[in-house]
């Protein structure tokens, strides 16, 4: 089989899934799991081709080079599809447990869980600016009513804010593209930077919008607004989603768009300001997550917070930069993914969120308080976990280009973040009050708990694996020393 | 199979991992098979550890290097220096747990407590036998995390408060650490622990830089080795468990501080480095000011573990001061002190356990006349406690007669000085409860008779207690660890 | 071809109002109003770049614009349930 | 054979820790107690080779010399017959604590004359030191504890002299055994230093004024028996020291040796005359001692200044210590005797007019000895010295004769011993005295220079008997300090203790926080809708901004 | 024609002013659509005819129906606001200001020619003969960018799905009595032409302006004058053949995709002689997709059924 059908089939078989789903009309989880497992596989499939040529491109109807939609899969997107894949795998498991008996949610889920899976690869291996716009709707859109899972009534608000700002945010991204179209006259990313002229008010005013669409579909600072309700507000499994590949995706993309077709247009002036938005979330994201009161509004607002470390990217430009965004939107993938599926499972147990009468939680769910500790040693930055291989790379950078501001940036963001995540860890530890109030939810079954703990590992072992998949990753395309 | 020997510090490692891994797993249910797969885990620690302590005298040197990032490489490599650490530890884990089993008989929580308990004696196992900086921050982070659980154990209001400060005080220390380390990789790239250290070559060229890294390093790690004014988190760290102080004050959490600035200066400035720059004079005020404020502030606490706990402050330091002497003498003098500190604080800290589990003292003033109750623990307090005060033949007073002895060598007459001072103040605190413990009168004159502390708690204090007193008598003998010291000293000063 | 194109300031125009609207209008088909304003106004303006090439006009800009009409017109469906949705959510909590 | 050094202090250590496990009542403490001093009269008698054990602390040496082997004998002596008196405080309900001091204090003792390397004599000596503060509080009480302050405060204090010297000592010479003490002294940069910290250090045990303080308030708080071990041997670790660990002839300490002399010569008038005016007869006989080894300081400060030979004033050292040790003993332990009839009385005064020089007593030719072996004008003054020694004694006889005692009778083996004891001061110094000494000692110009002293003493105090004589307070100098003590920690705790550090830092930690109203606002404004149209405004802002800097 | 494209401007402008700032926002859709249709006009000017086709179907017609449906559903007087104009207060004239500046330089951005032609879209017309189809738009649509296409398909799809998971169709007119009104005759009169008119325009995509956007397009504006005549309503129950073809289209188009790889090697390419037929195909498929897939986006149901069916 030629390398580059692998690239098709990530995007094809999930979109067949789907329809098929859609079609049957009755749920067919044993379809999904098998889908995921399928999907896994043929990301580790393209590993061996990219490693070796740096690169898969799938010509999509064999047309010439400027016309045609090709698929890339280079090192950047392949870790992207990898997160994907193994968080695809955890989430469907979680899922299969949490909405066995649920006919028509599941029948929604599995639905639309393949879809939005075929979009996030589509996504991730797009080499087409408009191409880019369309996976992106595809994604929102798939995401939104995900969100409705948790029961329209009580999302329906945030699903409204969510869909208002990024249907914006993605027109917005679609003036851009029109402008560098009309500039460059093609939309392939790979031929963008040696079409686009030098410094016309288009191309500067293009690359602009693009990245304002992005950023507000990255929920990036003060574009965040949508975020917390959405995510704090949808059931766990998709909330996983959501924090871990959704958001991530739209970072992904500034990361590809500005060190590739952007890297002619961009300045170290807008990189300072984009690392300023980046360091700005995180601060105030971290000091927004220690402030709720509920523990999936302290999740949502880390992932505002986390969001903004691959933000720093922009200012250093390094290859220690790069490598180290990246990598913390693996970890922050991974472990995110964890932290919403274990409070997933402490709400099911609980019957609510509220962190106040959370004490005492332990023993029947000693497994996912460990899958939330675990995640939170990656959130917060500590050894050995992936969140600290990225971390460590972003202040290698941030002390080669001299740029302190954002070592500080980056330490001070560590602690704000074990603030909030030991604000949720002492809750276990504390000693249950006198009189414990009866609890109606149910102990997640093992399924569900378990499958937060393996993502947690995951996040763990991905600071011990790092060499290869760097390798893997490579610099930055058009990166400057 | 050389693979496997060479591999030694690993398997050392796993063996308290994978028991905190199978202790977490098997949960409360089996308390049993829990007690003995802690203990088997830490005999057989003992052995390897025993394996390795023959193999580095023999002049074998344990090295393990796994690629970890482009550049970075985690390294377990184990030296006579790590053996020290890895050897107290070991010895203190097999005590120390005996006495927690004995101490948490029938407490709710305890496969979570011996849980993380095995997982601090693993990170403290890592941060001994880490062969660079990087690898080093890797475990002691690790052990950052282990330790907080056991710390807020009780669950109360207060253990959180005490969690909440440990936490805000390690890990501000550790973002600094790490800052120190991230910086010092971008002036020099990864470089292993090398006797004598790696840095001299850029001593011309950023002086400035070195410093600064230095102070950086140092005040990283100076929180957990209690250095003032970063040493707050150790006396409201008391409310833990005994087990648990005995852990942070002995085994782990200080001295992974304590040993770090050792490595920081001997293998990563190394002591000529250290001089040119006039950072072992910047470093030996700094431990003599906690030496002095530590003592001080014992003097007024009238809680027996937070006594202890300023004292441990004040002791630790002398690690400190020891190497930044820099001359021979002293060092031999900090070295020892890492583990002799360790023997006589675990004694001093069982026994304030014992107390508290056997009659419910915590407050000094409670314990008059307890030696008529209690003679063992309350011998087994008095040799700690004069061995604190450096009287011989205990272990302090090796400690402090090689840190005298280095002072004068240095020509650094004030440290003799200090060192003095802190004598004097450790007697000013110490004594008075021995005073207390031996000659008062009981409170109640109705508690009369033996009431000793169970076995389970009597046995590994008095194992401690002695081991004190052991260091001290038998300094002269070939596997003490001052003669172990010695060794160490005369590599690192030799080339 | 100089002078100003009165569809380009059209298109601009669109898109200025599009954002106006979406900053300060509250009610939600308001601001799905102004976001297809804008949405307009792209359509616009890719139309225009379309006429670039010498003989008729650029088809990628069009499929573009197609593309575009469909997508975000099934966006704004869905906006508008959503909105319906919220105002019986609403009027269930009234009563 | 050498092995048996090594048994001595470690029959007493293996003793007190079956005392601990509480094996011990007064039966296995005498008997463990006489097995020890067997084995030390062997150890005299057979004088074996040194012996060296490089395992044990920083390498130790154990051995005999001239004087720690006079000073065995008398130890040899003097614990057993202080063990036997102190019989039922072995048994009481503190017993195991005593039981634990007292042999605690019986190994630092014996070993401290063994051992012959810097770090095994501090180990010793400072294992006796704090020992002996278990038998100085043994019996509780304000009293007790006040003296067991005062003694802990100037051991502490003398220990960290000590240390301090041995610092300087050691970093020169590693862990020096005795031999090499002068090369040592000879290599040092600052010989005075360390010479000077060490003879301060050693001064606080021998009660050198004004460290002697400790002494009036121990002796007459501590139990008969400690007392006497406590004068009649621990005060000699001082004098071993000295000996031991300072330099003598070309690198001697000339300054610091003058000084010791004249605190020497000061102590043994003023101390025997504030002896004369107390109430209590172990205090009076605790100032006797103060005083007594101020004279013993005079020839050890003659040597130690390089002014005399080592070799001949070493033996009389050795004799005057030796029969000081037996005789102090022999009287603190005679408090309990007094009233055990005539003879008994007897005894004791010859005992203790010995001490001033009574003829054909040990005590005068002890003193003889030390005129012999001075220059003028020492030898008048010593001779002088012998009047207030004379007043001293006397006095302490008559407080004993008022005291009305306990009237229990003492056992009969506790008499012989003490008996032993008392004979054996009084014959010790006539088998070491030189045969020069001997002769003055028995002729007529010895005679007359011992009686006169004591008849002029004798009538003084017969003259003063029914005056009232001023009093001044056990311990003399601690009054006032304690006073002005006490004004200081009051001062301090009305300043330092109103500022609580912890405190201090939850006000700092407080004032870091941000402040209430900005968080208040903070929370409203991330709760209204505000925030969604600034993030819209935020969008047209961001896309100029960029602009900007992208052109 | 400057003039005329100077008076749609001005038009449109207006209009978009009237949209943002109307008080009633029956007003505000009112003139949404009406803007709708004069941007189609224009886009007929600008030799977009097809285009002008979907934005005039879709754009201003459904849309517009839609949005009147949501504005009935709504409480009376919801919706209602006055908006702040430029002058009054800082923050709309801040915002006045940034908006103009922004459309300022879009429009310069507009006017700044590069100097080489669109690329893409020479190689488009150049490799037409290829493509199957005569049509540019469709071609690229249909093959050099299907890929695009079967995407947007997949919006179009979870859109539904998201819309049907509300659970909120449009209301109905009750009252309305079916048949007995004009527009019911002439619906009947007009509904056989309408679906001629969209079937053809989606088989005269491969040759002319329009394809199976604007025919799917007014296939389902005749299935909403249907509902509005009182022909057919939403149903609350679906088959799995609607569901079928609602999906149809995304799903021929990714089997055409998977099934031709071994035979053409490449994804999306079509043998050579069967390029036309299988165009067809995914054409009509499409078109009934996004005819039904519009419909019930307007209906908010999963299903259909004639009017007075259980």
């Amino acid at each position: 089989m030629r390398p580059d059908v692998l690239p098709v089939m990530l995007v094809f078989l999930p979109f067949l899934a789907g329809l098929l789903q859609f079609i049957a009309g009755r749920p067919a989880p044993r379809l999904g799991n098998v889908l995921v497992g399928v999907n896994l596989l043929l990301v580790l499939a393209l590993i061996p081709g990219v490693a070796d040529e740096g690169a898969i491109v799938a010509n999509l109807g064999g047309w010439s080079e400027p016309l045609a939609i090709h698929l890339l899969a280079d090192g950047l997107a392949l870790l992207m599809l990898l997160l994907t894949a193994l968080l695809a795998v955890a989430v469907s498991l979680y899922a299969m447990a949490a909405w066995r008996d649920q006919h028509h949610d599941a029948l929604r889920f599995w639905t639309l869980w393949p879809l939005l899976l075929g979009s996030l690869n589509a996504l991730f291996l797009s080499r087409d600016l408009f191409n880019i716009y369309v996976t992106l709707e595809l994604v929102t859109l798939a995401a939104i009513p995900l969100v409705l899972l948790a029961g329209p009534g009580k999302t329906v608000d945030a699903a409204l804010r969510y869909l208002l700002f990024a249907l914006l945010g993605s027109l917005i991204y679609l003036a851009g593209v029109a402008l560098l179209y009309a500039q460059a006259g093609t939309l392939d990313l790979a031929l963008l930077a040696d079409a686009l002229p030098d410094s016309t008010l288009a191309g500067s005013l293009g690359a602009s919008l693009i990245i304002v669409g992005i950023l507000i579909k990255a929920a990036i600072l003060p574009f965040h607004v949508w975020l917390p309700a959405a995510h704090g507000g949808a059931p766990a499994a998709v909330s996983a989603i959501l924090s871990a590949l959704v958001v991530k995706a739209a970072a992904y993309l500034l990361l590809r768009l500005w060190s590739g077709p952007l890297d002619p247009l961009v300045t170290p002036a807008a990189g300072q300001l984009l690392g300023a938005l980046g360091a700005l979330a995180i601060l105030f994201g971290s000091w927004q997550a220690f402030r709720q009161e509920r523990l999936k509004l302290v999740v949502a607002y880390s992932t505002v917070a986390q969001l903004g470390y691959m933000l720093l990217f922009f200012p250093m430009a390094v290859t220690a930069a790069w490598q180290g965004a990246v990598y913390h939107g693996l970890a922050h993938g991974l472990a995110k993914g964890a932290l919403f599926l274990a409070a997933g499972n402490i709400l099911l147990y609980l019957g609510h969120d509220r962190l106040r009468e959370m004490r005492g939680i332990d023993r029947p769910l000693a497994v996912s308080l460990l899958a939330f500790g675990l995640a939170g040693v990656s959130i917060m930055g500590l050894p050995p976990s992936g969140g600290f291989t990225a971390k460590w790379l972003l202040l290698t950078a941030s002390v080669e280009t001299g740029q302190w501001w954002w070592t500080i940036t980056l330490l001070l963001g560590g602690l704000l973040a074990a603030a909030y995540v030991f604000r949720v860890l002492r809750l276990a530890f504390l000693q249950p009050p006198e009189n414990v109030p009866d609890r109606p939810g149910m102990v997640p079954p093992p399924l569900m708990a378990w499958s937060a703990t393996v993502l947690a590992v995951l996040a763990i072992v991905l600071g011990v694996v790092s060499a290869p998949l760097l390798e893997l990753l490579g610099s930055p395309v058009g990166g400057s020393e | 199979m050389s693979g496997l020997y060479q591999a030694m510090p690993l398997w050392v490692l796993l063996s308290s991992l994978l028991a905190a891994a199978v202790i977490l797993a098997l949960g409360e249910d089996h308390p049993r098979l829990r007690i003995g797969i802690n203990l088997a885990a830490a005999l057989l620690k003992l052995v390897l550890v025993g394996v390795m302590l023959l193999g580095v005298r023999a002049g074998h040197e344990f090295l393990l290097r796994v690629p970890l990032m482009p550049g970075i490489d985690l390294v377990l490599h184990a030296d006579a220096l790590s053996m020290l650490f890895i050897s107290l530890s070991a010895l203190l884990w097999l005590a120390t747990t005996i006495y927690a089993i004995a101490y948490l008989e029938d407490s709710p929580n305890r496969a979570r407590f011996f849980g993380f308990f095995s997982l601090c004696v693993a990170a403290t196992m890592g941060i001994a036998t880490a062969g660079n900086l990087f690898t080093f921050f890797l475990f002691y982070e690790m052990l950052t995390l282990s330790t907080w659980p056991l710390v807020v154990h009780r669950g109360t209001e207060k253990a959180m408060r005490a969690g909440r400060g440990y936490l805000w005080y390690t890990l501000g220390g550790s973002a600094v650490l790490l800052l120190g380390i991230v910086l010092l990789h971008g002036l020099a790239g990864s470089q292993d622990f090398v006797a004598g250290g790696t840095l001299e070559h850029l001593v011309d060229s950023h002086p400035l830089a070195l410093t600064g890294i230095f102070l950086l390093l140092i005040g990283g790690m100076g929180v957990k080795a209690a250095l003032a004014p970063v040493h707050g988190w150790l006396p409201t760290a008391m409310v833990a468990p005994a087990p648990v102080s005995a852990l942070l004050h002995a085994v782990a959490v200080v001295k992974a501080g304590a040993f770090g600035i050792v490595r920081v200066v001997y293998d990563v400035y190394g002591i000529n480095l250290m001089q040119d720059l006039g950072l072992a004079q910047l470093l030996a005020i700094m431990a003599s000011i906690t030496i002095i404020y530590g003592s001080l502030r014992a003097i007024w606490q009238t809680d027996l573990k937070r006594r202890l706990a300023y004292s441990t402050v004040s002791q630790v330091s002398y690690i400190a001061l020891g190497i930044a002497l820099a001359n021979p003498l002293a060092s031999i003098g900090g070295l020892v002190h890492l583990v002799h500190q360790g023997l006589m604080k675990i004694t001093l800290f069982f026994c304030a356990g014992c107390y508290a589990e056997t009659h419910g003292i915590h407050a000094i003033e409670d314990l008059d006349g307890i030696g008529r109750r209690m003679p063992w623990t309350t011998a087994m307090f008095t040799l700690g406690a004069l061995g604190m005060i450096g009287l011989p033949p205990l272990a302090g007073f090796i400690s402090k007669w090689y840190l005298g002895l280095g002072a004068v060598a240095a020509g650094q007459f004030w440290v003799v000085g200090v060192l003095l001072a802190s004598t004097v103040l450790n007697a000013i605190y110490f004594l008075p409860i021995l005073h207390r413990v031996w000659f008062r009168p009981p409170r109640d004159e109705q508690t009369e008779g033996l009431a000793e502390a169970a076995p389970g708690l009597l046995g590994p204090t008095l194992f401690a207690g002695f081991a004190a007193l052991a260091a001290g008598l038998f300094a002269g003998f070939d596997w003490s660890p001052l003669a172990w010291v010695e060794l160490l000293v005369e590599r690192e000063y030799s080339p | 071809m100089t002078g100003i194109e009165p569809l380009a300031v059209a298109a601009a125009g669109l898109m200025g109002i599009g954002l106006y609207g979406f900053c300060l209008c509250r009610h939600a088909v308001r601001r799905l109003l102004s976001i297809n304003l804008f949405g307009n106004g792209v359509f616009l303006a890719l139309i225009l770049i379309a006429r670039r090439l010498p003989d008729g006009p650029d088809p990628v800009p069009h499929a573009m614009v197609l593309t575009g009409i469909v997508i975000a017109v099934s966006a704004t469906a869905f906006g508008l349930a959503l909105v319906r949705r919220q105002a019986r959510t609403r009027g269930d909590d009234e009563t | 054979m050498s092995m048996l050094l090594m048994l001595i202090p470690a029959l007493p250590i293996l003793l007190a820790l079956a005392a601990l496990s509480g094996q011990i009542g007064r039966h296995g403490a005498n008997v463990g107690v006489m097995l020890t001093s067997a084995l030390a009269l062997l150890v005299v008698l057979l004088d074996p080779a040194p012996l060296a054990l490089p395992w044990l602390l920083l390498g130790t040496h154990l051995a005999l010399d001239e004087l720690s082997r006079v000073l065995l004998f008398c130890a040899a002596l003097l614990w057993p017959a202080a063990t036997l008196a102190a019989g039922e405080l072995f048994a009481g309900r503190d017993g195991r604590r005593f039981g634990m001091s007292w042999l605690f204090t019986m190994a630092g003792n014996l070993g401290m004359l063994l051992s012959q390397d810097l770090a095994s004599f501090y180990l010793c000596f400072a294992v006796m030191t704090f020992s002996a503060y278990g038998l100085v509080v043994h019996k509780a009480g304000n009293e007790a504890f006040r003296a067991g302050r005062v003694y802990l405060v100037l051991s502490i204090f003398g220990e960290s002299l000590l240390l301090a010297g041995i610092f300087l000592l050691a970093a020169e010479g590693g862990n020096p055994a005795v031999t090499d003490i002068p090369e040592v002294f000879a290599g040092m940069d600052r010989p005075q230093l360390a010479g000077s910290l060490l003879m301060a250090g050693f001064a606080v045990k021998m009660g050198v004024i004004p460290l002697h303080v400790w002494l009036p308030l121990a002796h007459p708080a501590a139990p008969v028996p400690a007392s006497a071990v406590l004068s009649g041997l621990l005060v000699k670790g001082g004098l071993v020291g000295w000996l031991r660990f300072l330099p003598d002839q070309e690198t001697a300490l000339q300054t610091a040796a003058d000084l010791l002399l004249i605190l020497g010569l000061t102590g043994a008038f003023a101390a025997a005359l504030v002896g004369s005016l107390q109430q209590r007869p172990k205090t009076v006989l605790a100032y006797s001692t103060v005083s007594q080894m101020g004279l013993l300081t005079v020839p050890v400060a003659l040597v130690l200044g390089g002014r005399a030979e080592t070799q001949t004033m070493l033996p009389l050292i050795a004799l005057f210590a030796g029969h000081h040790a037996l005789a102090k003993g022999a009287l603190f332990l005679s408090v309990d005797h007094w009233h055990g009839g005539r003879w008994r009385q007897l005894l004791i005064v010859i005992a203790a007019l010995g001490i001033a020089g009574l003829p054909l007593t040990g005590g005068l030719v002890a003193k003889a000895a030390l005129k012999s072996a001075t220059a003028a004008p020492l030898p008048l003054l010593i001779t002088l010295s012998s009047i207030t020694t004379s007043l001293l004694l006397l006095r302490f006889l008559q407080q004993l004769s008022a005291d009305p005692g306990q009237g229990n009778r003492l056992p009969a083996f506790v008499t012989a011993a003490w008996g032993l004891v008392l004979a054996a001061a009084l014959l010790l110094p006539w088998v070491l005295a030189d045969p020069t000494v001997l002769g003055y000692a028995l002729s007529g110009a010895g005679l007359r220079d011992a009686v006169w002293p004591l008849l002029l003493a004798l009538g003084v105090a017969l003259m003063l008997r029914r005056r009232r004589l001023p009093t001044i307070p056990e311990g003399d100098l601690v009054a006032p300090i304690e006073c002005a003590l006490r004004h200081i920690k009051a001062l301090l705790q009305r300043s330092i203790g109103a500022i609580d550090p912890q405190d201090l830092q939850q006000r700092l930690i407080a004032s870091v926080r941000p402040q209430r109203r900005f968080r208040v606002a903070l929370a409203r404004w991330s709760m209204t809708g505000e925030q969604q149209s600034l993030a819209a405004v935020a969008i047209i802002a961001m896309v100029l901004l960029l602009l900007l800097l992208l052109t | 024609m400057t003039a005329l494209d100077s008076l749609l401007a001005l038009l449109l402008l207006l209009l978009a002013a009237r949209c943002v700032s109307a008080r009633s926002l029956l007003q505000a859709i009112v003139a949404f659509i009406v803007l709708g249709l004069l941007l189609a006009l224009s886009w007929v000017r600008l030799e977009a005819p097809d285009l002008a086709l979907a934005e005039a179907a879709i754009g201003a017609g459904l849309l517009g129906v839609l949005l009147l449906g949501t504005w009935r559903s709504l409480p009376l007087g919801h919706g209602n606001e006055r908006i702040p104009l430029p002058w009054q207060g800082l923050r709309p004239a801040l915002i006045t200001t940034g908006c103009t500046v922004l459309a300022v330089l879009l429009t310069v951005a507009l006017h700044q020619h590069p100097e080489q032609a669109a690329m893409s879209g020479l190689a488009a017309l150049d490799q037409l003969d290829a493509a199957g189809v005569d049509q540019p738009v469709t071609a690229v649509l249909l093959n050099f960018r299907a890929y695009d296409t079967l995407l947007e398909m997949g919006v179009l799809l979870m859109a539904l799905i998201g819309t049907l998971m509300l659970d909120s169709p449009l209301p109905r007119d009750t009252e309305l009595p079916a048949r007995t009104m004009l527009p019911a005759t002439l619906a009947q009169l007009f509904l056989p032409l309408i679906l001629l008119i969209g079937l053809y325009l989606v088989w005269a995509g491969a040759y002319s302006p329009g394809g199976a956007f604007q025919g799917g397009a007014v296939l389902a504006g005749a299935g909403v004058l249907l509902i509005l005549t009182g022909f057919g309503e939403g149903d609350g129950r679906d088959g799995w053949v609607l569901r079928a073809l609602l999906a149809g289209g995304a799903l021929v188009f990714t089997l055409a995709g998977l099934l031709l790889i071994p035979v053409t090697g490449a994804f999306m390419a079509y043998p050579q002689g069967l390029v036309t037929p299988i165009m067809v195909l995914i054409e009509f498929s499409l078109a009934l997709s996004i005819a039904l897939s519009l419909l019930l986006l307007y209906t908010g149901t999963p299903g259909l059924r004639r009017r007075g069916e259980r």
